[in-house]
């Protein structure tokens, strides 16, 4: 049996039927009548199914990947949490309900349930909460919470993970400082956790050393420049205690022990 | 249709190192093997040793392509025989190895290896690989093939192609001189050496330093060169470069090809290849965005 | 800022070919003179005997880029000097003429007629243009560059600068062998060898049959060359290639060059120099379509 | 004196107002503040001032070149018919108002009056008709005016010329067949005029050899491949009795008299 939910062959188109703001991030939803019903932590390759192209610096060129945000059961319905920070993110921004994602996916490998029933933390910066919305949904709503934000901008993403406890750099909201302090704390009242984390390389590094001092297991949703997404052009590796994997395909959730950082270059973000 | 002795069902192949089989299949089980989008299967780069390929990042996009210095990471000759060639040999068409060594006697140890083994159709020798210095040397310089032809020709009846590199003042010439040498066929373009900076820092973007160029943005490139071999040499030529449908894919064909090569569209659909095989043979014509 | 001793406001001119401040003024009237773009005039290729250049079509666009082959249609040097100099003498910024000769003669009469002139601060030796069959062989071979400013350098005392062609092996090499034979400086990247066919037709669309390709599609190449140029020579380096902001420009100049040449992106907008020059100088960023 | 209207030095942008549809055919109204009224025959470089890009093939790239349809005197209102022929046409008849256009202009030299007092002949095919609407608005509808159209679909382009008569190669409207039938007709009743003509070039080539066989003076707007319309590029030359000439600054508006044929290569269509 496989050990992911395995994409069409093939990009697909999916129709916008939604554009939600959330502060400085978007939420697009779709519907993919076509496509199977992705696991947590899984990702999509998205480009605009018209005029992908023609934006700064004569970009984009190749898909953008995408974490699924949510994919409410029963339904075909996918929603992804878009933050603009350049060419490709700036065009899917535009999309209005009727215009039409290429998409293809889901791809990779997403997490897997907590071990020795441990309680599931989920710790997430910034755009890098979208894999821990879907999971806290996979998970009833059972795990606890933590996100980071840069600002009031950023904040109010956290309304996508109810029940989120939140930290902000600058203390608009929540705990002022780093969401792996709100972590720190939180393995203080119990180290019988694994740890689900996505964000920027920094705190990812932060949370796997602080997870590897107090030995307590950690999944990381790692990100990587990519150009196809399911193992093709060897184009998104990171180093590991096994050598280079591809993130895309052996990823991009990985277990924080096999990482000697986290501390990824060329990250999407 | 035949090409150098192999039934090929159509002439729509993919680029070497653009196409990763095995882990296809992981992601897309076996929908791939029956919807197979290429007419023969081109293996990534083998060498001698294992290689862990170059530090990322490896990827950087370009107007209309992209530039990679991926550095031919391989699990190396034997990793290759153990563990890929068995999956391989499972594909449901004819597989190419693409091989390259760092000194004639290695290309000459990769070659008589896979001579001796029937899943193999036939060999591309990659002269051409702008992210590996050497890789420039040979394909650069007629000399150079003549002679690392006369070492590895007599090894073994499999068709041998030689990938040209773009990267030389006179590419028919190298050309002339693999098909003087006993080469049955010869393949191009390779990438275009480029190179970026980071935006932030300056340096250096790609691990390796500088990278290749793929992509549309050297389709014109590209067919200009394959026009030009093709009216130099009489064996058979695979032409490969930019291409994303089938327009681009009968206008290398028109200049003289035999086969075409997908590489860099097959990152923007992995089914891209059985759709431009499926306009080849339509003359249908192109959009931008398949799908 | 001064580039072989001549004063310049800026470091950004016009890459030969891609401005003609004569019809501009025409098109534009003074506003042309009051807002100048660049801080010197580079002339289109002059050569000997009057050219009428290639039969149209002469353009065709590619991904992001341009594809032309307009064959250094030109009045020929006794033309130049009777109704173009003085027009260009007037504009109020430097003037470096840019001459190709079919042989070292040739060249070597372009330059000793315009040495005597002092309407003109500089020289810009066109060994590169892909257009025209003998341009290519002079610009690709380190022996025949070397032996070309053999015969021109002892001409005059003015800077000449070599513009070398992309569409070579090793460029460093050639910018190598034009540094040791007195070059005062090297420009780079003339066009890269490109080829279209006529949609309709399936014959070349282009009536020189090939052409050069321009624009952002070959920046990356270009920066790679520009890099790889500047880290082998001492002289000063002009560099151009796909430039179409200040950030590209800083980019160049990051490599090593000192000056940068726009191209293509005048075409885009006639007034893209002045905007790329102010771009930076104050350091600001890119987006892909000013006004 | 400048033998033309010249264009402010660099592009500048230009508010959409309005796009309206005569069947095959797009009207684009914009305004343009800054610029000069142009002449009939001048023509603009136009580009859309966002996704200029990332169509058909990977184009646009290049501005485009198109006439001035209308100048309404007295306003900044600026008019172009656009007909859909290929990436950079499409992605201008997406424009709609309150869009931005990037525009150079006006370009090249126009029209000029009838010489000793002919009377002025309009002849024009196509999306040709574009430059003649501007140049029958300035001899203040005198003229008599013949348009040729390939079928239904094209025939509403006669609407944006009041009064013309009208010939269709499938004769779906007005005279069953070519324009230039109208205009061997109207020579019959009298040669003593001067025509002006528009089109597609097999059209311009039977004006031509019309014209020059009744000793008839003719002014023809051609069409050329261009990618900077300023003279900078060499690239959109035709033949002519001196040489090649620069259509876009020494044209695109030439005396009949100066071309052996009008049958112009790699023309924009
Ligand atoms: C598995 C995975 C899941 C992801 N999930 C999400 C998500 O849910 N939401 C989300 O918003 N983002 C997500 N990302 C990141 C997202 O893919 C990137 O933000 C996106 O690709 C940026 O594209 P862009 O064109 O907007 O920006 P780019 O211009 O591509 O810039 C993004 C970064 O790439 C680098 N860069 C700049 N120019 C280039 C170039 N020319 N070529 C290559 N790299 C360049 C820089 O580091 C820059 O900061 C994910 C990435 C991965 C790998
Ligand atoms: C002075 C002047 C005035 C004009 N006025 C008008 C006007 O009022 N209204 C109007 O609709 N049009 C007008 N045109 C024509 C208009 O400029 C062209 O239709 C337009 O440039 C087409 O661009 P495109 O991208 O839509 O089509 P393209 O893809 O550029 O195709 C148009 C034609 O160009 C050729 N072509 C195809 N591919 C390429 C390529 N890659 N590179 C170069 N050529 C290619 C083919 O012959 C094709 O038929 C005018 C042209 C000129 C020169
Ligand atoms: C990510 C990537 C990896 C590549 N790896 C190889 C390789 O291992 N061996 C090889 O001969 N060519 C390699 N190439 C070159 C391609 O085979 C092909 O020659 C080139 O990409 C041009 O085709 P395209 O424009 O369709 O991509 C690679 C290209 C890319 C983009
Ligand atoms: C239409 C056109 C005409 C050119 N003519 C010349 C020329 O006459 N002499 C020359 O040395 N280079 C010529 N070039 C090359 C340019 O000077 C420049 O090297 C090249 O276009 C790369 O710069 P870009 O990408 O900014 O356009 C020409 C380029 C173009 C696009
Ligand atoms: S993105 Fe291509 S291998 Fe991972
Ligand atoms: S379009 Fe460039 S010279 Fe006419």
């Amino acid at each position: 049996m496989a050990d992911r939910v395995q994409a069409p062959f093939g990009t697909r188109r999916a129709r916008v039927i939604a554009h939600d703001r959330h502060g400085a991030y978007s939420v697009l939803r779709c519907i993919d009548p076509l496509g199977p019903r992705p696991q947590a932590g899984q990702f999509y390759m998205l480009r605009s199914a018209q005029r992908w192209g023609g934006g700064d610096g004569e970009r984009p060129y190749l898909p953008r990947a995408f974490s699924v945000l949510r994919a409410p059961a029963g339904g075909a319905e996918l929603q992804f949490l878009i933050e603009d920070v350049g060419p490709g993110t700036a065009r899917l921004c535009e999309l209005r309900a009727g215009d039409e994602l290429s998409l293809l996916g889901p791809l990779g490998i997403g997490f897997t349930p907590p071990r020795e029933r441990r309680r599931a933390l989920l710790v997430g910066g910034g755009v890098g909460i979208a894999p821990l919305a879907i999971w806290q949904d996979q998970l009833d709503g059972s795990a606890t919470v933590l996100l980071g934000f840069r600002d009031a901008a950023h904040a109010p993403g956290a309304e996508l993970l109810p029940g989120a406890r939140v930290a902000t750099d600058d203390g608009c909201a929540g705990h002022h400082g780093l969401v792996t302090e709100l972590l720190d704390s939180e393995l203080d009242h119990g180290r019988h956790a694994e740890v689900y984390a996505c964000g920027p390389p920094p705190m990812l590094e932060a949370v796997r050393a602080l997870c590897a001092a107090r030995d307590v297991p950690a999944q990381l949703a790692l990100e990587s420049g990519m150009a196809c997404g399911f193992g093709a052009c060897f184009g998104c590796v990171v180093p590991t205690t096994d050598g280079y994997v591809r993130v895309c395909v052996d990823g991009p959730v990985i277990e924080a022990s096999r990482l000697q950082t986290a501390l990824t270059s060329g990250a999407g973000h | 249709m035949t090409f150098c002795g192999i039934e090929l069902a159509h002439p729509i192949i993919n680029a070497s190192g653009t196409f990763d089989a095995i882990a296809a299949r992981r992601a897309f089980g076996d929908a791939l093997l029956t919807g197979f989008p290429f007419a023969a299967f081109v293996s990534k780069t083998v060498t001698l040793e294992p290689r862990e390929g170059n530090p990322p990042p490896r990827l950087w996009e370009v107007p209309a392509g992209l530039m990679n210095s991926i550095g031919l990471p391989n699990k190396g000759l034997y990793g290759y025989l153990a563990h890929d060639l068995p999956d391989l040999a499972r594909l449901p068409v004819p597989l190419i190895v693409n091989v390259m060594g760092f000194s004639r006697d290695e290309v000459a140890a990769l070659v008589s290896a896979f001579a001796a083994r029937d899943e193999v159709a036939a060999l591309e020798l990659n002269v051409s690989c702008p992210n590996v210095e050497t890789g420039m040397v040979m394909g650069a310089d007629p000399a150079e093939v003549a002679q690392l032809l006369g070492v590895v020709r007599p090894l073994t009846d499999k068709p041998l192609i030689v990938k040209l590199t773009p990267n030389a003042s006179d590419v028919p010439l190298v050309a002339l001189a693999a098909e003087a040498a006993g080469a049955d066929a010869v393949s191009l373009v390779n990438t275009l050496r480029g190179m970026a900076l980071d935006p932030r820092t300056g340096e250096p973007w790609l691990g390796g330093i500088t990278g290749g160029v793929s992509g549309p943005a050297v389709r014109a490139i590209a067919l200009a060169q394959v026009h030009s071999v093709c009216a130099a040499i009489r064996i058979p030529v695979v032409a490969m470069g930019g291409v994303t449908c089938g327009r681009d894919a009968r206008e290398l064909m028109r200049a003289g090809a035999t086969l075409v090569a997908v590489g860099t569209e097959s990152f923007r659909d992995p089914s891209a290849g059985a759709r431009i095989a499926a306009e080849v043979a339509t003359a249908t014509g192109c959009v931008s965005y398949p799908v």
